[in-house]
């Protein structure tokens, strides 16, 4: 009979509190796994050599949500995978502060990896969240990549 | 027909406004209301071959006709993660 | 001017006591760095469809430590990383417990998926460590991989 | 000559012994120390073709020549992780 803690119970998030990464992932492994890999972005001191005093993130929030929740159900289409959080802040973050946790628990570690990978990098591209890093001298929004669905449902050649 | 826009990063800052609502005639596409913010700012205009659009929270092509009560949203690149 | 907190401190240990992934992690990252990626291996709950009741590991300690610090150099030279945590865990340890814990900072992401992946694989083949699984009729020795210097200088083609 | 031998894992219940001292004559070689060791423990020829050896704590071929005061390994199939 599977235990209660076996249940899946995937966690797709937007927050604007600090993310907690170790109740993230003790949250995410079950008995019956064996291997997590977690992914934690956060902030860097510098950006293009200036130092940054501190950055805001900000959503097309519904949106951004949906595609994250896209991303989940493509890793498990894909990868041999037991479970995924994923969880962004956003607002005001300092340096150091995580931006993004992404964990994956599987019972074979490529898996995990593969999924892993794929998440962050589908993330990065696929999902309406903006960056504005904020200077002595002013802000500047950070450009990335122009977005794309794409990014989720065929990612590139860098993921399996 | 009446359709929500909305704008984020630096194309929210150019319009000064993150979301609007827009009169359109019939058969109007999502290019024609990217078009018409485009007069009002042309700065917004500069910015079409790295922006992507969004129709009801999808990626939407830029041709996609639009039906009253849609969201749409015009989405500078991405830089989440 | 470097920071204090920048100085590079990898870690690389044995433990006998439970190994606590948030410090190893939170020491890990400097403000230079954007990314850690993190692998979590912990005590499954089965062993070839067998209920697990606990497992103890043992290892070959001199030799051990010595081959996860040369893991740990080959991963500088290869990878474009910061720092690293390697952090494996001995003797008795109850299901869910965490074994093994490999922590990799980098500017970019790739490089940290990389070398943490390159690392657990160089871990499980070639570093004198040992598990045995207490069953509720008996014990077993794991038998994974006959062990060899190739696993750590010339991993196979599953990592770059 | 004098050496350390250390079993590891099942070898070490085999032999019932974690560390030895071996008296070997001049020349020996790590095979030639297995093969000592097999003699008495048969169950532990058995596992040679998936043994590693090491010598003074680096993995040595079975070639390898011994001297006084080295240290000798026999590992079974690793499992850490």
């Amino acid at each position: 009979m599977p235990q209660q803690a076996s249940v899946a119970r995937d966690v797709f998030e937007l927050v604007r509190e600090a993310i907690d990464a170790r109740a993230i992932v003790e949250n995410l492994k079950t008995p019956e796994d064996g291997a997590v890999v977690v992914f934690d972005g956060f902030v860097r001191n510098k950006f293009k050599g200036q130092p940054t005093l501190y950055l805001e993130y900000e959503a097309y929030e519904p949106m951004a949500l949906s595609k994250i929740r896209e991303i989940g159900a493509h890793m498990r289409e894909h990868f041999a995978i037991h479970r995924v959080a994923m969880v962004h802040r956003l607002g005001r973050l300092e340096i150091g502060e995580t931006s993004v946790l992404i964990a994956v628990s599987s019972a074979h570690r490529a898996a995990a990896f593969d999924a892993c990978r794929y998440a962050i990098d589908a993330l990065k591209r696929g999902v309406p969240i903006w960056k504005k890093e904020y200077f002595a001298g002013g802000a500047v929004w950070v450009e990335g990549e122009k977005p794309g669905q794409q990014a989720i449902s065929a990612p590139s050649s860098s993921t399996p | 027909m009446r359709v929500q826009v909305l704008f984020f990063g630096q194309l929210k800052e150019i319009v000064g406004a993150s979301q609007e609502e827009a009169e359109l005639s019939e058969g109007a596409r999502v290019e024609d209301l990217f078009e018409r913010y485009g007069r009002r700012f042309p700065k917004l205009a500069e910015f079409r071959d790295s922006i992507a659009a969004s129709l009801n929270r999808e990626y939407a092509d830029w041709r996609a006709p639009l039906a009253t009560g849609d969201e749409v949203a015009f989405l500078p690149p991405v830089s989440g993660g």
